[in-house]
């Protein structure tokens, strides 16, 4: 069980293609985190033209004290899940900062110090659905991210969808969790662990 | 003391947050036309109000006809708004003072995109401030208010339509498309633990009523249409029994008591947060998601030791004269941050008459003003 | 709705309200009414009224009323009466 | 006691707060149309206080403050809005929107197409004296073409609207066209006009010598209800004319009658199922 952990101004930012889920993941995530794990969220999106088609963004700041500026401007964590949305963030990326991204779109990737999974791929050969990509994501994060419970992020998840597609988005959810725990190690993303404050239910 | 029922939290968009203080308000009709980045508004309005008792959702074919129809739903006893974005709000213009020559409640929330014109349609600004002051012809009071996050969206949607009903006039809420398009956790406040406040009607007999009778407050009742009291409502300048005239002592009486009935009430009008204000001698006067970097900002400042304040204004106009006198007494500078070339900032200088130095900080290039730019400034004092 | 029952039918116009437009005195069919000096509309044969209507219908201004001609307290009607009320002479295109 | 008729019946209706002779012009056609639908309330027997009349600007907008209902005179073009919010809101009111033809069919011609075709249970009145008479004879949408106005002195080039094949086009449940010289047709048309559900449309040629028929050959009001006279033919008869006699004519009469359901009727239906279900998923 990971502890619940005091953060200041955590940033996060989800960029790929529009179509790609980027919006709703944020969406999931930051209502996880709000509503389940008790944190401060601001949750903002790039909106337009670029939400069909061209390239998507959406931003969460995460807090355990009062969030002034919402948006993100020095990211503690870049999802990125186009080349060109890797090639336009990454120099927003805090020094320290990880980058995951989905490796088989992102072929050049602007530096070797990364995290990658095949989202797309494992969406659709080992889930079913490609749309579950952003799923994926998301258990991948929830592994990676100290702060967040696996547990609870998947009911936030579940809770957030409608009953049709539940099973196949929770199954989503498991396989990233899973690879990421394989592909990325134990101790990914432990750079941001401190100290305990006392478990989260 | 009773325990407080625990408040229902949602992760909601500002658009989001709207609707449900215009609910909890008890606005009942919505009527509106899409334009972004309003919209959400308008969709989750339409997917509500049909299923609660009495709710009335309509789409009309423009922003002209949607301030006919809201104000329409208001004179038949509802309380009504509309939501839309910059084009839509010049469209709205004409009617806006309709609503408020004929002394109709209503709220219109105006997400501020990048204009002139279409403009930026994704991207913030605030650059209608004083179009929402100004924007409808004549000499005209107007409430103007905004919020700076989501639960502020909520609280002051409610705060609009209890203005709006209270002093029988449009009350406009100012949002900008970071606030309205970010998500964020809000309180949903239990029944009771906020006010709602609902026009006076007449309870007179029909014949001795006068629509537009001068009252204590300024504030003549109002029945709902079909109720039994048959009068006139109209936009030319009307007499006390709502017809109209051009005689000058009738039609300055009337110019009077619609700006007396906002006038005298400014202490319960203008709303501002003073944040750090009471020693200040930086103060920055912010509003809208621009407040939110300020605040920061002033953090930051009073962490390197500058005696920072943010004055965050939450009614824009009336302007809050008082709250910014009270704090010309010890400021040096005022930081004006805003999405625009400088709107608020002319309320700023008149009320100041260069007892402090007021610096600006403009933005249109569809981007929100930072707290680092805020912070820069308010550390060169 | 035309009631052809003349002689017992009473026209009666209000000067203030009529404008004088012309448009009774034109197409009254029994040419009951005129226009005076001063331009308003005067009843001058209203023995002719055959009750058509058009006058009061067409009024823009409602100053016309055709009715029925009221008996008097004593159930004779006005011309039965032996002093009939003082006519109206300020007007008729005569006068 | 006799029976109230004609006008004893208006004098009823008018508000006697108000100073009569009424604003328009000597022989102006509004004055008759108010008279006709007054009666025809009177005839549907309807309360004053759940008549409305939501008026727009110019001429016709003026007639809206004589009559003792619930008035409202909007903002120009717009009366159809705000006749729409107030019948959505309290669909036991019978909402009649009077506009005049710059009124309805020029600036609020956008709201007349939609309130037709969203079928909005409101009557739409529209006086059409073929001009913009309150700003001083400027050319409308109903001015016909050829004629002579202030702001077309070498003659309207521009053809006139058929209000009717408009407003037939946009989807109105009922659509006639009257004449105030033909008070009695009028009348009928308005009565059945208010009776329908949805969204009805009674257009009435109301001359305006003062600022039309001044310049184009109509000197006195006179002149123009004998124009009227001679112009408008009942619709059963125009449809037997040849070809070249009805050029010049106008028909009058009923063009559209549809009784499909309004929108507030539609909207509360649905309203109505949600409550159930609603009521239902609660027990």
């Amino acid at each position: 069980m990971k502890a619940q952990q005091e953060l200041d101004r955590f940033e996060i930012r989800f960029s790929g293609l529009g179509g790609q889920g980027i919006i709703t993941l944020g969406k999931v995530m930051g209502q996880g985190l709000a509503l389940g794990h008790g944190y401060n969220v601001t949750q903002t999106q790039s909106y337009g033209p670029e939400a069909r088609g061209g390239s998507s963004k959406c931003d969460l700041v995460i807090s355990s004290g009062r969030i002034s500026y919402p948006k993100a401007e020095s990211l503690d964590l870049l999802v990125a899940l186009s080349q060109e949305a890797c090639n336009s963030y990454f120099p927003y990326l805090k020094k320290g900062g990880i980058l995951v991204l989905e490796s088989d779109l992102v072929k050049q990737p602007p530096t070797n110090q990364f995290l990658g999974l095949p989202f797309t791929s494992l969406a659709k050969d080992k889930v079913g659905v490609a749309q579950a990509m952003n799923t994926v994501v998301l258990g991948a994060l929830s592994y990676l991210l100290p702060f967040i419970n696996q547990a609870t992020m998947r009911k936030s998840l579940e809770s957030a969808l409608p009953p049709k597609i539940r099973a196949v988005n929770t199954k989503a959810f498991n396989l990233g969790h899973r690879l990421a725990k394989k592909e990325w190690g134990e101790d990914a993303g432990e750079v941001w662990r401190v100290e305990e404050l006392g478990e989260i239910d | 003391m009773p325990r407080r029922k625990k408040r229902t939290e949602i992760f909601a968009l500002g658009n989001e947050a709207v609707v449900e203080g215009a609910l909890l308000a008890g606005c009942t009709f919505y009527g509106g036309y899409p334009i972004t980045p309003s919209s959400e508004i308008m969709e989750i309005m339409a997917s509500r109000l049909p299923k609660l008792e009495n709710g009335v959702f309509i789409q009309m074919e423009d922003e002209i006809a949607s301030m006919g129809a809201v104000i329409g739903a208001s004179l038949s006893g509802r309380k009504a708004m509309t939501a839309t974005s910059g084009p839509g709000f010049s469209l709205m213009q004409e009617n806006l003072g309709y609503a408020v020559m004929a002394e109709t409640p209503m709220v219109l929330v105006n997400v501020m995109r990048g204009g002139p014109s279409t403009g930026l349609p994704t991207s913030p600004a605030q650059g209608d401030v004083q179009q929402a002051r100004w924007g409808t012809h004549g000499d005209h009071p107007i409430i103007v208010l905004s919020a700076s996050n989501v639960q502020e969206c909520l609280d002051m949607t409610i705060t609009a339509f209890n203005m709006a009903e209270k002093y029988r006039t449009p009350v406009i809420l100012l949002l900008d498309e970071v606030t309205s398009h970010t998500r964020e956790k809000i309180e949903i406040p239990n029944e009771g633990e906020f006010e709602v406040f609902s026009r006076t009607v007449p309870s007179m007999p029909p014949e001795w009523y006068k629509p537009y009778e001068e009252t204590v407050r300024g504030v003549p009742p109002m029945p709902p249409i079909g109720s039994g009291y048959r009068f006139h409502v109209t936009g030319l300048t009307h007499d006390r029994n709502g017809f109209p005239t051009q005689r000058p002592e009738e039609v300055v009486e009337l110019m009077d008591r619609i700006h007396r009935k906002i006038d005298q009430f400014f202490y319960d009008i203008q709303l501002v947060d003073e944040i750090m204000t009471d020693d200040c001698e930086v103060c920055v006067i912010a509003y809208g998601s621009v407040a939110r970097s300020a605040e920061l900002a002033v953090q930051q400042a009073r962490g390197n030791g500058v005696k920072a304040g943010l004055l965050k204004l939450k009614t824009l106009f009336p302007y809050p004269r008082r709250h910014t006198e009270k704090i010309l007494a010890h400021a040096r500078t005022l930081v004006v941050p805003e999405m625009n070339m400088g709107q608020m900032s002319r309320e700023v200088k008149r009320v100041n008459m260069g007892h402090a130095s007021v610096r600006t900080i403009n933005r249109v290039d569809g981007q929100i003003v930072t707290p680092s730019e805020i912070l820069k400034v308010i550390m060169q004092g | 709705m035309p009631k052809k029952n003349k002689g017992k039918n009473k026209v009666t116009i209000y000067p203030d309200w009529c404008k004088g437009c012309g448009i009774c005195v034109e197409f009254c069919p029994a040419k009951v009414l005129g226009l005076s000096l001063q331009g308003k509309a005067v009843v001058e044969r209203e023995e002719d009224c055959i009750r058509c209507g058009f006058c009061e219908l067409h009024c823009p201004d409602f100053a016309i009323v055709v009715s029925d001609k009221e008996p008097m307290d004593n159930g004779l009607s006005d011309t039965d009466a032996e002093t009939a009320p003082p006519k109206t002479k300020t007007g008729g295109k005569g006068a | 006691m006799s029976k109230i008729t004609g006008n004893e019946i208006i004098h009823q209706y008018l508000r006697h707060n108000k100073k009569f002779p009424h604003v328009l012009c000597a022989g102006c056609g509004h004055g008759i149309v108010l008279g006709t639908l007054i009666r025809s309330i009177h005839s549907l027997g309807i309360p004053k206080d759940d008549v409305v009349v939501v008026a727009g600007i110019g001429c016709s907008g003026r007639l809206a403050v004589y009559v003792d209902f619930n008035t409202v005179h909007t903002t120009h073009g717009r009366a159809l809005s705000f006749a729409t919010g107030i019948k959505i809101s309290n669909p036991k009111l019978n909402v009649i929107a009077l506009m005049g033809d710059g009124d309805a069919l020029s600036i609020g011609g956008n709201h007349l197409i939609h309130a037709a075709r969203r079928n909005i249970g409101v009557t739409a009145l529209i006086l059409n004296n073929n001009i913009y008479g309150m700003t001083g004879g400027q050319s409308s949408p109903a001015t016909p073409e050829g004629s002579t106005t202030m702001t077309n002195p070498y003659g309207q080039l521009d053809s006139s609207f058929d209000t009717v094949e408009l407003a037939r086009g946009a989807g109105a449940n009922y659509v006639a066209r009257g004449t105030v010289f033909h008070v009695n047709r009028l009348e009928k048309i308005m009565t059945e006009a208010i009776g329908r559900p949805g969204f009805s449309l009674v257009e009435a040629i109301t001359p305006c010598h003062t600022q039309f028929g001044r310049k184009n050959k109509y000197k006195s009001p006179v002149d123009m209800y004998n124009w009227l006279k001679s112009t408008a033919v009942p619709l059963e008869r125009y449809n037997e004319m040849p070809e070249d006699k009805r050029r010049d004519r106008m028909p009058i009469g009923v063009f559209v009658d549809r009784d499909r359901p309004g929108f507030e009727e539609r909207y509360y239906a649905m309203q109505q199922n949600f409550l159930k279900q609603a009521a239902k998923g609660g027990k």
